[in-house]
């Protein structure tokens, strides 16, 4: 049953890349939507609304990723949906990527210059013209570049998803080491194929960065 | 759950480890394969439905049977009590006998040996459960995710010892020959197929079905292939 | 939900959780503590500019903050020992944990000390102190100062992170909760109080750094 | 020229009466009385942080007051949600650092408002647009972002944004004091132009020759109260009041 | 009074022959010979960006002159980093911004240096301190945080700080100008009583009263060079250089 590390096995790690990418691109879409409730609810003028934004991001900063994978694995099953890695990894993520992003964008909305949300008033502008003309939109453009960086941290984050049997990269990687036995090769390879995807972006991040700084300093 | 209402479905869903070599593992397109593997497409075949294979893994594996994730486990799960209270087993289908297995140099021949060592399993695993009730206080039990990951410390130098059936034991030595060696037997252990509590009537078909391929021989056929041996004489015998 | 919750396996193995969650804190003020201790030399180097050295504080930083950690510790723990570098899971968890901590830290350290005005490091030259007492007099409280929200928010990250370190057998908290759920199957009881304990220490640290901060930066800001 | 007296609440644009406000434990205005009539300019002056933009941004609701009543063009403006909204239509208002949306070109700033709360369609509102960038004397400025004009043209295009809205009032607050010195006169002349046409408006401003030229009542602010008013010509070459005297001495220079 | 032509290099506290900087392209400084006496005050004047600031931080080190030898208290300063370390120990500077340390009490900002460069006891170092801050009339303020004082008082407790060092020239730049107009005297004071105890300082600040009263001699800078020595009398009521007079025709208003 022992293999030897072939070109199968390489591809076999290589190909659970798409698994780990889908599985990011749910989180991040997920995540996004999340996280921009939670923003807003944490900017909104509704007090319960801003106390229960701000309860979401302490419990979901406050506690582990992986806790949050296992429960909600775990948790899928009393809820009568079933047990199934890829519902959970993804509700999971969702959860985590939405109390992380809101936390960055309810950041990025009150960095945009309060005057300009005053001159939305003045002119008799609504809570959603105002949101969805004036402020988002700038707001959105702060946000590229720590939004990208958190991207980083959620394609490192679905390496978690292998503990409760979901195939991505990580998962892969073990599942090759267990018939091989070639440990450094192997997670190697896994820790060179995360980088690649994530040094990219990382970089991005840090370009963009520096753009926005100097575009702020003029 | 009834085997007319899986009939009348047409599908078949069964849970089976793939990280467990050589019963569960997947093969070079990915896909399950070994020894559950193939019990289950037999299972399957004798239904007349199509198989829908599962994987799970050893700590998941019964929280999918209980949520109807999976109609039936071919799972490589061991026969416990604890385990019986929350499944329903089925006769033998397989059997392992596992051991303290490790260093050759290292000579330990009975449980007091263990004092001191750094000994690996798979967490909640039957080695686990028995090396815990015999270890003496000063051993270090290292739990480990999956079986796997118990080899993996053992070969990699991590423990000097590890819990692990005869299957495991002659796969490591074929990788490693010499290295090592086994020190004491732990338990025989007879794996059985698992259904959820009160689906009595799939359970006496799938008793049936294993009293049907014991007798006509497929099942030690697979046996032979993928483990390299007959069934052991307690497998066939157990009830 | 016809779910019956079941909550005795937790209460009766909870011994296993509090042994676990003492190993949880011990890692997390290990790794932080050594950490530190390579973030701010790596920090220094960083903003000297020595070349070799700030090119390998480059390399150990990308590689670190750009692979996950889980599979860092699988690095350390199953494939470190074929160079014939071996430790038992909590070291091995413990060296994990500092490395990966220190590398956040460096580049929050190094925020830190370049956001000091240039101002001060010339008023430090002019009386005559060398380089060194410049960082370490001059320097290092008000860098610190201004980063500190930061790098705590990094650390208690990092004792969230620690729950990962069961995978190669280490006996913290969350490994607890796997024994104690492998043999009572109470998964998701089991699970919920974890995560409850987690958050308890994430209150804990951050009550514990604020109070820290608060004794040891006792000194006014400038309005 | 009117005096105070002859205002009566029945023509007024604005009126206040005992209008207090606080700002925690810190008194901003301190029992303010002030009526507007229509088509009326006043200038408010004082020392920093006396109160003034306090003061006028209590007439479109940027600040809530404590006590007091505040009515404007016949709307009590403390009554009720519904009323700030109809009230913020009607006003206009210009802010120091003009506070242009700076993701929007020229045109689209100005025609943002008329067609989200107003419903006009974006015909209308480009022809109403174009009207007014015309009457600030930068037409040829409508398809540019504002961080590519000049600050005197940043502060012309704000005010056609307010006019934009059709506004029966408009405010100002301090509205050349962000500008180089060169700039300050283009946006004086447009906003002459304005109370020439017979716009109601509140103007803060140090701007003294603006006070003269224009303002029917000057208005002097000290630490959250109203300390004298007065027509232009006696407010500058007679003051009253001791803290005006110093105040007027200071600016003079 | 002394002249330019009086001092000798022998008995010279600072001594500048030659010395060019660059930043980059750009000429900073343009051959500057200048020859300081001990105990003479120089006063340093001229438009922002002459290189009034280069000039003062090249005497220890802050900057690094790419051509032409400076010679302080006998010692060549581009000889070498120990030269360096030895001038800047003897070399105190008071700078626009105070650059006090923000986390150390008046007391420890003082203490500091002399403790860690010249290895003086803790209490020695305490006396020194106590004694300077009396000096510069702030003693009770020894166990304040730089935060908590005003301009004028940080100021004076960055003059004690370098006097802390007993150094045998002082070096000053723009060491009011970044002060409320009302402290300016206080530390202006400390600065006349310094020099009337015959410490050598070289100072650039635009107070022409300060220059009258103590400078030996005023330099005036522009672009880089020095273009007009002279004393104040001379200096301020008979420019000889074009550039000189406009520039003071500037700052007299
Ligand atoms: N949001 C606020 N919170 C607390 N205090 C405030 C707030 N806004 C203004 N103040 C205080 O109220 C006082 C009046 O402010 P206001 O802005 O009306 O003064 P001003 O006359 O416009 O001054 P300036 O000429 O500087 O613009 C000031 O002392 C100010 O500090
Ligand atoms: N680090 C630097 N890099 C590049 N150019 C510099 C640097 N420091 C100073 N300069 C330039 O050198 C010239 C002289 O600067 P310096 O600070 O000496 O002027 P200054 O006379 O002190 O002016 P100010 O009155 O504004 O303080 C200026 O034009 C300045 O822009
Ligand atoms: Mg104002
Ligand atoms: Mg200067």
């Amino acid at each position: 049953m022992f293999r030897t590390f072939g070109p199968n096995e390489f591809w076999y790690i290589v190909l659970a890349v798409q698994w780990t990418l889908l599985l990011s691109a749910v989180a991040f879409a997920g995540g996004a939507l999340g996280g921009i409730a939670i923003a807003l609810g944490r900017v909104s003028p509704v007090k319960p609304l801003r106390y229960g934004a701000l309860a979401f991001i302490r419990v979901f900063q406050g506690t582990p990723l992986l806790m949050q994978l296992f429960l909600v694995f775990f948790g899928l099953n009393i809820f009568g949906v079933g047990i199934n890695p890829w519902v959970a990894a993804a509700v999971a993520l969702t959860l985590h990527a939405s109390a992380y992003l809101g936390e960055i964008w309810r950041g990025c909305i009150e960095a945009v210059p309060s005057g300009q949300s005053e001159a939305s008033w003045a002119l008799g502008l609504g809570y959603r013209d105002r949101m969805t003309h004036i402020v988002l939109p700038q707001a959105a453009k702060i946000s590229v570049a720590p939004t990208v960086g958190f991207l980083v941290q959620l394609i490192k984050g679905t390496s978690l998803a292998s503990i409760i049997g979901f195939v991505e990269l990580t998962r892969a990687g073990q599942i090759i080491n267990n018939a091989t036995f070639q440990p450094l090769t192997v997670f190697s390879l896994v820790a060179a194929l995360y980088f690649i995807l994530c040094w990219p972006l990382s970089l991005w991040a840090r370009h963009l960065e520096g753009r926005f700084a100097v575009a702020t300093a003029r | 759950q009834t085997p007319s209402e899986i009939q009348g479905r047409g599908t078949v869903n069964i849970g089976l480890l793939v990280d467990f070599p050589p019963f569960g593992i997947l093969d070079e397109a990915g896909n399950p394969d070994g020894y559950d593997a193939d019990v289950a497409r037999l299972l399957a075949e004798d239904m007349g439905v199509e198989l829908n294979l599962v994987p799970v893994t050893g700590p998941n594996r019964i929280p999918y049977l209980v949520s109807n994730q999976v109609d039936i486990l071919v799972a490589s799960l061991g026969i416990t009590p604890e385990r019986a209270e929350q499944v329903d087993f089925s006769d033998p289908y397989a059997g392992i006998e596992i051991f303290v297995f490790g260093d050759a140099d290292l000579e330990v021949t009975g449980p007091e040996g263990l004092s001191g060592q750094n000994i690996a399993v798979a967490r909640a695993s039957t080695q686990d459960t028995s090396i815990t009730e015999i270890a003496p206080d000063d051993a270090n039990i290292q739990r480990f995710d999956d079986d796997a990951s118990a080899v993996q410390a053992l070969l990699s130098g991590q423990t000097p010892l590890m819990g692990a059936s005869n299957v495991v034991i002659s796969q490591i030595n074929t990788m490693a020959p010499d290295q090592f060696d086994t020190k004491f037997s732990l338990r025989q252990q007879s794996q059985a197929i698992a259904v959820r509590p009160g689906s009595d009537e799939l359970l006496a078909y799938i008793n049936d079905f294993l009293g049907r391929v014991k007798e006509d021989g497929s099942l030690n056929a697979l046996h032979e292939e993928w483990v390299g041996g007959p069934l052991p004489e307690f497998v066939i015998s157990g009830q | 939900m016809d779910y019956q919750f079941n909550f005795a396996p937790v209460i009766n193995n909870f011994d296993q959780l509090i042994y676990g969650a003492l190993i949880t804190i011990q890692l997390s003020f290990g790794a932080i503590l050594i950490g530190t201790l390579i973030a701010v030399p790596c920090a220094a180097a960083k903003t000297a500019g020595i070349r070799p050295l700030a090119w390998l504080v480059n390399i150990y930083i990308e590689v670190i903050r750009n692979t996950p950690f889980l599979v860092q510790i699988f690095f350390i723990y199953f494939s470190l020992p074929a160079l014939g570098i071996r430790f038992d899971p909590n070291t091995a968890a413990l060296v994990a944990l500092s490395v990966n901590v220190g590398a956040y830290a460096t580049e929050i350290v190094r925020a830190g000390i370049e956001s000091i005005n240039r101002g001060q490091v010339e008023a430090g030259k002019a009386l005559g102190l060398k380089g060194y007492q410049i960082f370490r007099y001059i320097i290092f409280k008000p860098a610190i100062r201004t980063i500190y929200p930061a790098l705590t928010s990094q650390f208690i990250y990092l004792m969230l992170t620690s729950s990962v370190v069961s995978a190669i057998s280490a006996t913290d908290l969350a490994a607890a909760g796997n024994n104690i759920q492998a043999t009572t199957f109470a998964a998701f009881e089991v699970y919920l109080v974890i995560t409850v304990m987690y958050f308890i220490l994430s209150l804990g640290f951050s009550g514990l750094f604020s109070a820290i901060g608060r004794s040891a930066f006792r000194y006014p800001l400038a309005r | 020229m009117t005096t105070n007296a002859e205002h009566n609440a029945g023509n007024a644009a604005v009126e206040m009466v005992g209008v207090d406000k606080w700002y925690g434990s810190f008194h901003a205005l301190n029992s303010i009385d002030l009526t507007v009539a229509r088509g009326e300019k006043i200038v408010v002056c004082g020392p920093s942080g006396s109160g003034k933009s306090t003061l006028i941004r209590c007439i479109n609701q940027l600040e809530i007051v404590q006590k007091g009543t505040i009515t404007v063009d016949g709307i009590e403006l403390t009554a009720g949600a519904k009323n700030v909204e109809a009230v913020r239509r009607d006003v206009g208002m210009v802010f120091q650092q003009f506070n242009l949306f700076p993701h929007m070109t020229v045109l689209e700033n100005c025609m943002l408002a008329p067609r989200k709360v107003r419903g006009v369609t974006r015909e209308d509102a480009e022809a109403t647009a174009r009207k007014y960038l015309e009457r600030v004397r930068i037409p040829e400025q409508a398809d540019k972002y504002p961080a590519q004009l000049s600050g005197g043209q940043q502060q012309r295009v704000a005010i056609a944004r307010a006019l934009c809205m059709n506004p029966k009032i408009m405010l100002f607050d301090e509205p050349t004091s962000a500008l180089d010195p060169e700039m300050v006169n283009e946006v004086l002349d447009t906003m002459i132009d304005l109370a020439r046409e017979g716009m109601t408006m509140l103007v803060v401003t140090h701007e003294m020759g603006f006070a003269r030229k224009v303002a029917d009542r000057v208005i002097f602010m000290d630490k959250g109260e109203i300390v004298e008013v007065g027509e232009p010509e006696s407010f500058f070459s007679n003051p009253q009041n001791e803290r005006t005297k110093t105040f007027l001495g200071q600016i003079a220079h």
